[in-house]
């Protein structure tokens, strides 16, 4: 507890676009709840402060620390490990933080790979071919930057989680639901779901929340969403558009559907379900109309990114996590600190 | 079996000394049952040769069946049987037309003639076939290919009549005026633009075939 | 033991088919590698891909997958349903950048004992070939962790609390 | 997970079984390292025993749940399709639910397919371990009990569905006959004789039909057809269609003047094989049951262009009545004989044959009926111009048989109706006859007999399948003929035969809308298009879905003998189920879960049994549990894991595997985890 | 859109007329054709016979050269509507029957068997070419004009109807036997040249020796077999009634033309059977000049048959009547098409 009393609140930023953080204040008039109950010490975003600050604080003082982005780095991990030791509820904030989401699709990438296509790639200009070194030895001393790792990692594959809150970002309306909770829990009026569980989200799957109509499902035929002119009313996935609905978790008041895109899964996996990607693939696959092998395979050519479309949101929370070169690869530092000496002195290079 | 020893001298009759030695048996007849797998093996695509059932619908298709002195089925039997010599001797091969009736009759969707085809360069390289006619005209037809690219009507025909047919040269010949009257004869060969080309091709395909 | 590499290959069988293929294979006594180890399911249309991506994430280096021949499933169809998910399957695990012998699917009728067996020598081998996948075990993972967590002053009941 | 084991005593029995498995597997070893290994997965009890399925092995796990109050049993033995049964029932006479009890397979799936004796033991005890792990998460479960409808239906009344209708009327319990044509007989009505005894068909045939229409228990309902199948064995609900005959059953007296008087002349495509002609208004032959003619709308004058009426005027019972309708009824019964018969190939796919372009080559069938005495030639052999007696005719067999561009199959009643063919024709004409055959098969009682009596009446055999059958002369002596080019086999020849008529002795086929009916009943085709048995020796006539079962051709080819048995058979095996009043079904099934469903429907149509239905009123989908197969599909496809599938679940399935991969093949650590409680 | 064009060495030469004439149709009716550049001969039945594997590489040179030269340019016909997997192949017409056979036997076979294919490609490399099976889609001309151009715009393209000509169809064996894809003719009773010369206006015979083998390189090893094999062949069309004979093969018009008199000669007989190409036919039809056909160059003259163009012709006594209608008769199965097929 802190000196006015307030338990103590805290968020951070790791590997994310920070759609979380926005989604955040989207909340409105309910961002002064948060003020009024919690004593905000660390949000980075929001205000100054410092890692040391944090570790200065006693191990478990912060009440609730929402941590979103995923583990990309060694900066994040610590970072990881520093907040959980330091907090009471961690929570695994939007899909990032839960499940990878997108900066885990980097995990169908060798390291290799990503260095090449962001420092050599045809749209970044840097004719020198500087990459970044975790250790650079320059005249006045060593510098020290965050160690990249070969596959991204959700944030439980690091540290216990207490909650996990998913979404691409997490509809404010569910933020706000849950920040309600945690403070009538602050006050005894509530009790919070059990360690380990999903919250602000439902228990079902999207199509629950959609209004749009269902028939039995055989599907011929997939196409973009932006090759038709989809029906308005009927089931988008019956109309050969690739729809995650039916395997992503309930909560979003099924809003791309709605507006007539389709579902791509930012929620995740239904409760208890091991393998998102698997679910969407099965569930997609049983139902297509074909019993002729070339004919399965013709239609499959409708879906020219399987990996990326199943596991858009998901691959670090799967069961295969990355892919194989990716996994197996080892941490490029290991290869890059060579290349850091070469850059010294004693290397000539710096010389010139 | 650990038993009693098993006898494997010829009964002794007592009072009676060693028996000579039973005279020697004749050879057996000489059959190679590698054969099957060899013809299998070397043709192209799947022939299903192992599948014949004998029925016989090869032979009844063939338009030249008369002329065999095996029918296609008959040939088949013998391969089995591993009578290497006698199929590379038969005329059997070198009078199919390769006409493919067999091949879309046979119930068993046998490749009659590819296997034929087969034969006829197993015989070939044997150096078997009695009769040299069809396999000098096969040979003369492939020299022009290698040579021009193009195969050549008339001087296939001439070479290779005045070498197999001299008597019936005078027959043919006012028919081979009567073509170049109405202009269907080359007086000399085409040759293709890039005939080094496809001389480096067949070369390399000869020797892949000949390390196999 | 040789120190040749074993593979370890996770078989997914069918009761009215494979399964009484692999039990034929037994009562006739063929031999086939002991690397697989087969798992009996009502149908090959019960396979979930989770199922194959578990094998591969435990530490299996390939599945193989069986069921009756198209058109005599006992169940009618179901196993044209295995067939379209093992279709989609082998795509997205092309791109994951597993070689697609490491994950199979094999028709085999209950008569087809001798069959099976072939395929089950065969896919070792070609596994041995391609080697190890020892595909890394997650550090962590939902609900895991070393379960220390600081005293809190508004005490999130335990797993055991709720699940008792 | 982890409190699971707490709770759980799971106990382990090894099977040596004789030296079948302990000769190459160690299993004493396997049990002491099961009882050390895996004890803290809930293990307190392992033991190996010689004979496991003894009575003294059984006695031992009886003793131990009750001793040690074991909650869970595996047995690794031999195959489960062998002895689950077995030690389920041991399990139960002990008090435990049969349900919790494992049984994994050492012996075929090990020991008796592998030699290195480390690997083989280490592969066992990964298999104990993958039991262990699966027994963990079952459940008690209880059968499912139904009762059995005592009505029957039999759908087709060729001589097998007869023979079915007779066998259970007989016996005293009810049946419903539905046939699609306007009589019963099937393909045997249009035969004249039958092999090998030669006696006439209709004699033999014509009581069977006559008491199947005047039997107390048989319902028959011939013109109409099966068109809807709801329910489950025990509990069926059919919904037939009776075509309008445009005849009130009731008034008709069967007297045949509206067919004398009907002006309306058309080829017979059914029953006379298109060798003969119909009136519009017609019972396909005189002895035909029931007696009531029927109205072929599609050629009927006055409802083609509105006015005629000849039959409604001559009718001296005024039964005729123009505006009847179809109707649909719904039957109840407990079970379903299917004995829907064949189709005869049809020779047209092979050209090389001729038949259809030239005039005197016929099909087996055309011949059936020219040489029946009752069929448009009244017996008599004779070419296209129907006069005409060939001085020589080919028979060829095997026409689409055997034959991998049409069916690959043996038609198994060609070579016997052809040796017939070739007796009637040498009889009656006494042209020189000649058979072509690839193989004579002759298997049956007293089939080889009339071979060699037909041998004697000096018909011509010549082996050769035929090549072709040509009008296009080559040789003097060809002209006007058919000529049959054939491959005499015996002499290696190629040989040309002119006759004057050719008959084809054509293979049978599944119905044509054999795998819509297959569905329609949800039972199994073959790739062919033959109803699939539930065993192809030891349960001939059962299929795998319960309550449904098959008799006659539409199993296989079969000739008439055999088509009887089967009949018999497939009554036989229905009078035991309504004797037993009640059946037991395995409870392995799936339900989902409505909290979780979210109404996608997905699963709607991947159910062959139509067990699952979607409530359109709470978005939700549901399944009957009775008309589940327990094939999990629907669970392996659920996008949300809303269903579950007991006795295959998710957490079975992937705990086994966990198990499984306990050990690697040199009895070492392999990569795994130990195994977490998940679900997907 | 553009169609590559496999003629093969007949075409060049003996069977000139086949290629000039199928040139002229093909323009009147709109269907581009572009030759493969500088290929060669398929080897005819010749050259599989000595080593297979140079024979298939021979081939294969073709379709690799077809490949190249279909891939630079956009707009040449390809199979399917391009979402298929395998890209839509390129088509490649194949007038003559031999070439289109092992042209189609190849692209299978290279298909069928990965040795078979690394082997050839490894030959092809030594000429710096490549070949994957599948890109290429090898179809008969007949085929296309048929399936692709369709009978309707056949029919409607045609000025002067070949009505009163009664012609023999015929196939020979090579194009309609085992087709290495998807059948687009029955390999025993073809009908796509009957309809199309229906469409023609002409009266085709049912002519039952149509699949039936023209004696192939017979002639030129053992004449005897190839003229047997010949006389079969007019005689049927002579017992058919027929003017002239129609054939879609350069080798079975060189064996029933050229050879004709020779066969006459060795049986001492004395038929006068026109052959003419199927291609000749449809530019008469279309009432294009006779010469550019390549008409006259034929040895049989067919010029007598032609000129019953427009008289209508009574049925030949010599057609024997085969399906009796007679009242009493028994009836007759019915055939698929009966109404197009039968003319009795």
């Amino acid at each position: 507890m802190s000196a006015n009393g307030k338990p103590k609140f805290a968020m951070y930023w790791a590997a994310g676009c920070g759609g979380c953080e926005i989604a955040v204040l989207n909340v409105h008039e309910k961002i002064l709840d948060v003020d009024a109950n919690f004593d905000v010490v660390f949000w980075p975003v929001a205000m100054d402060a410092k890692y040391k600050d944090v570790e200065a604080m006693p191990d478990g003082s912060i009440t609730l620390c929402l941590f979103d982005g995923a583990i990309r780095n060694s900066e994040n991990e610590e970072m990881a490990h520093l907040l959980r030791r330091k907090s009471q509820i961690l929570v695994a904030f939007g899909s990032c933080a839960t499940e990878g989401c997108i900066p885990a699709l980097a995990n169908l990438s060798t390291p290799e790979e990503i260095f090449e296509a962001v420092y050599h790639g045809p749209t970044t200009d840097n004719t020198h071919g500087v990459v970044p070194y975790p250790t650079v030895r320059v005249l006045e001393g060593e510098l020290h930057i965050p160690e990249f790792y070969p596959v991204v990692k959700t944030l439980d594959q690091v540290v216990p989680v207490d909650y996990y809150m998913p979404g691409c970002p997490p509809e404010s309306h569910q933020i706000a639901a849950v920040l309600d909770l945690v403070i009538q829990a602050l006050h005894g009026q509530a009790a919070l779901p059990p360690r380990g569980s999903a919250i602000g989200a439902g228990n079902s799957t999207v199509c629950d929340e959609c209004p749009r109509t269902r028939h039995e499902k055989k599907i011929r035929q997939f196409v973009r969403i932006q090759h038709v002119q989809p029906d308005p009313t009927l089931c988008l996935l019956e109309q050969g558009i690739l729809c995650s609905g039916p395997a992503t978790r309930s909560g979003c008041t099924a809003l791309c559907p709605k507006a007539g895109m389709p579902c791509i899964g930012c929620y995740g996996p239904a409760e208890g379900v091991l393998d998102y990607g698997a679910r969407l693939m099965t569930a997609v696959a049983s139902v297509i109309d074909s019993q002729d092998p070339e004919e399965i395979e013709h239609i499959l050519d409708g879906i020219p990114d399987p990996a990326g479309t199943f596991y858009r949101f998901n691959l670090a929370g799967s069961l295969l996590r990355a892919s194989k070169p990716a996994i197996m690869s080892p941490p490029p530092a290991a290869t890059l600190r060579e290349r850091a000496l070469a850059l010294t002195p004693e290397g000539g290079e710096e010389g010139k | 079996m650990d038993t009693a020893t098993v006898e494997t001298q010829p009964p002794r009759v007592r009072g009676e000394g060693e028996r000579p030695p039973l005279p020697p048996l004749p050879p057996p007849p000489v059959v190679d049952l590698g054969f099957l797998k060899e013809v299998v093996e070397a043709t192209a695509g799947v022939s299903r040769l192992e599948m014949c059932i004998q029925c016989g619908t090869c032979g009844g298709s063939c338009p030249s069946a008369a002329d065999m002195d095996h029918t296609p089925r008959q040939l088949f039997a013998m391969v089995r049987a591993g009578l290497r010599d006698e199929v590379l001797r038969s005329n059997t091969p070198w009078f199919c037309v390769s006409c493919y009736h067999c091949v879309v009759r046979c119930p068993q969707g046998v490749h009659i003639t590819d296997i034929m085809y087969t034969l006829k360069s197993m015989a070939i390289r044997a150096g078997y076939y009695k009769d040299a006619t069809a396999p000098d005209f096969a040979k003369t037809f492939v020299y022009y290919v290698e040579n021009y690219g193009r195969s050549f009507e008339l001087g296939l025909a001439t070479r290779f009549y005045l070498r197999h047919h001299p008597l019936r040269v005078p027959g043919i010949a006012p028919l081979g005026l009567d073509m170049l009257v109405k202009g269907r004869i080359d007086l000399t060969p085409r040759r293709i633009k890039h005939m080094d080309q496809l001389k480096a091709i067949l070369a390399r395909a000869a020797e892949l075939e000949a390390a196999q | 033991m040789t120190d040749r590499f074993e593979p370890l290959i996770i078989g997914f069988t069918c009761n009215w088919c494979s399964y009484r293929a692999a039990d034929l294979a037994g009562t006739s006594r063929l031999k086939y590698p002991p690397n697989i180890r087969l798992i009996r399911l009502m149908c090959s249309g019960r396979l979930d891909p989770t199922f194959v991506l578990k094998a591969l994430s435990s530490g299996a280096d390939g599945v193989l997958i069986t069921g009756c021949h198209p058109g005599e499933c006992h169940y009618i169809e179901q196993n044209y349903k295995a067939l379209r998910r093992y279709l989609l399957l082998r795509r997205t695990l092309a791109q994951m950048g597993i070689e697609p012998e490491r994950v199979k699917l094999v028709w085999a009728s209950a008569a087809e004992g001798a069959r099976l067996a072939e395929e089950i020598i065969k896919m070792v081998e070609e596994i041995r070939a391609l080697g190890p996948l020892n595909w890394p075990a997650a550090d962590g993972g939902r609900g895991t962790g070393d379960g220390k967590y600081p005293a809190s002053v508004i005490h999130p009941p335990s797993e055991e609390e709720v699940t008792a | 997970m982890t409190e699971r084991n707490e709770q759980e005593r799971i106990g382990v029995y090894v099977c040596h079984c004789g030296t079948n498995i302990a000769g190459t597997v160690d299993v004493e070893d396997v049990a002491q390292w099961a009882a050390g290994r895996l004890k803290h997965r809930g293990v307190v009890v392992a033991r190996d025993y010689k004979f496991m399925c003894s009575s003294l092995g059984q006695e031992m796990i009886e003793k131990d749940i009750q001793e040690l109050g074991l909650t869970r049993v595996v047995v690794a033995a031999c195959s489960p399709h062998l002895h689950e049964q077995t030690f389920r029932t041991a399990c139960q006479r002990a008090g435990l639910n049969p349900y919790l009890c494992e049984l994994v397979s050492i012996r075929e799936q090990c020991s008796w397919v592998h030699t290195d004796r480390l690997a083989a033991t280490a592969k066992a005890k990964a298999i104990v371990s993958g039991g262990v792990e699966r027994v963990l998460y079952h459940e008690p479960l209880e059968p499912l009990r139904v009762p059995i409808h005592p009505a029957t239906l039999v759908v087709g009344g060729g001589i097998a569905g007869i023979q079915a209708a007779l066998e259970i009327a007989d016996s005293g319990f009810p049946v419903y006959l539905v046939e699609r044509e306007p009589s019963i007989g099937g393909h045997m009505a249009q035969f004249d004789k039958t092999f090998p005894t030669l006696d006439c068909a209709a004699c033999i045939l014509t009581p069977k039909m006559v008491s199947v229409g005047s039997h107390p228990n048989i319902t028959l309902l011939t013109w109409s057809e099966v068109t809807k199948v709801d329910g489950y064995v025990g509990n069926f609900t059919v919904t037939v269609r009776k075509k309008a005959r445009y005849v009130n059953t009731e008034l008709c007296t069967g007297c045949g003047v509206c067919q004398e008087k009907c002006p309306k002349k058309i080829v017979d495509e059914v029953f006379e094989a298109g060798l003969g002609y119909r009136k519009a208004i017609y019972t396909p032959f005189p002895q035909a049951v029931p007696k009531w003619p029927v109205i072929d709308r599609e050629n009927c004058t006055y409802f083609q262009k509105g006015t005629c009426k000849a039959c409604e005027k001559f009718c001296p019972t005024g039964a005729i009545d123009f505006n009847q309708e179809d109707e649909f009824i719904t039957l109840e019964v407990g079970n379903i004989i299917l004995a829907t018969g064949y189709d005869l190939f049809d020779p047209r796919r092979i050209p090389q044959f001729g038949y259809g372009r030239l005039a005197n080559v016929f099909t087996s069938l055309e011949f059936e009926r020219m040489s029946n005495s009752a069929g448009p030639t009244g017996g008599r052999i004779v070419l296209r111009d129907g006069v005409t007696e060939p001085k020589s005719v080919g028979i060829i067999h095997c026409v689409g048989s055997r034959d991998r561009n049409y069916n690959n199959y043996c038609s198994n009643i060609c070579c016997m109706q052809s040796l017939k063919f070739a007796h009637l024709v040498k009889e009656r004409t006494g042209a020189t006859v000649y058979n072509f055959y690839i193989d004579i098969r002759a298997g049956f009682k007293d089939y080889d007999e009339f071979y060699q009596r037909v041998l004697e009446e000096g018909i011509l055999l010549i082996r050769g399948r035929v090549a072709e059958v040509t009008d296009a002369v080559r040789l003097a002596g060809e002209e006007g003929k058919l000529i049959i080019q054939v491959e005499d086999t015996l002499i290696g020849q190629q040989r040309r035969i002119p006759v004057d008529m050719v008959i084809l002795s054509c293979g049978l086929e599944p119905r044509r809308d054999a795998k819509e009916v297959a569905k329609l009943f949800g039972i199994s085709c073959s790739a062919n298009g033959w109803f699939i048995e539930r065993h192809p020796k030891l349960d001939p006539v059962a299929t795998m879905t319960e309550g449904i079962f098959i008799a006659g051709a539409c199993q296989g080819p079969k000739d008439i003998p055999a088509s009887v048995a089967q009949g018999a058979a497939a009554a036989a095996r229905v009078l035991g189920r309504i004797q037993q009043r009640e059946i037991a079904m395995e409870p392995i099934r799936a339900s989902i879960n409505a909290d979780k469903c979210s109404g996608c429907r997905i699963c709607n149509n991947l159910c062959p049994f139509n067990a699952i239905t979607f409530h359109e009123d709470r978005m939700v989908s549901e399944i009957n549990p009775a008309l589940c197969q327990g094939c999990g599909t629907c669970v392996a496809a659920c996008p949300a894991g809303a269903i579950r599938g007991t006795a295959f679940s998710n957490e079975q399935v992937l705990a086994q595997i966990e198990g499984l991969l306990l050990l690697n093949v040199d009895g070492g650590r392999a990569e795994t985890v130990v195994p977490e409680a998940v679900a997907t | 859109m553009k169609y590559l064009l496999y003629p093969g060495c007949s075409m060049e030469r003996f069977s000139r007329p086949y290629k000039d004439s199928l040139l002229a149709i093909c323009q009147h009716i709109g269907l581009e054709l572009e030759e493969v550049d500088d290929w060669n001969c398929c080897g005819a039945t010749e050259y599989i016979a000595v080593s297979l594997l140079p024979a298939y590489s021979l081939i294969a040179r073709n379709l690799a050269l077809a490949q190249q030269q279909a891939s630079s340019g956009p707009d040449y016909h390809r199979a399917g509507d391009g979402r298929n997997s395998r890209g839509g192949a390129y088509t490649l017409i194949a007038p003559c029957s031999a070439c289109y056979l092992n042209l189609s036997k190849t692209d299978h076979y290279m298909g069928e068997s990965p040795i078979l294919n690394e082997k050839v490609n490894q030959a092809l490399a030594a000429g710096g070419l490549h070949y994957t099976p599948g890109t290429v889609e090898i179809r008969h001309l007949l085929d296309i004009i048929v399936n692709e151009i369709g009978l309707e715009a056949v029919r409607k393209a045609v000025v002067r109807p070949l009505t009163g000509l009664r012609v023999a169809p015929y196939y020979g064996c090579m194009t309609p036997r085992p087709d290495y894809k998807k059948r687009w003719s029955n390999p025993e009773y073809p009908t796509e040249l009957d309809r199309l010369l229906k469409a023609l206006g002409a009266e085709v015979v049912d002519f039952p020796l149509k699949t039936h083998c023209c004696g192939g390189h017979m002639t030129q090893i053992s004449p005897p077999v190839a003229y047997e094999l010949i006389r079969r062949l007019v005689h049927a069309a002579a017992q058919y009634g027929a003017d002239l004979l129609a054939t879609i093969c350069p080798m079975c018009q060189l064996n029933l033309d050229v050879y004709q008199g020779e066969m006459n000669r060795y049986f001492d007989t004395t038929y006068r059977m026109p052959i003419l190409f199927f291609t000749q036919l449809m530019g008469v039809a279309y009432g294009l000049e006779l010469k550019a056909l390549g008409l006259g160059q034929e040895l049989v003259d067919a010029r007598p048959a032609l000129a019953k163009i427009g008289v209508e012709m009574p049925a030949a006594e010599a057609a024997p009547a085969r399906r009796p209608r007679k009242k009493e008769g028994l009836p007759m199965p019915r055939m698929p098409g009966e109404e197009e097929m039968s003319h009795d």
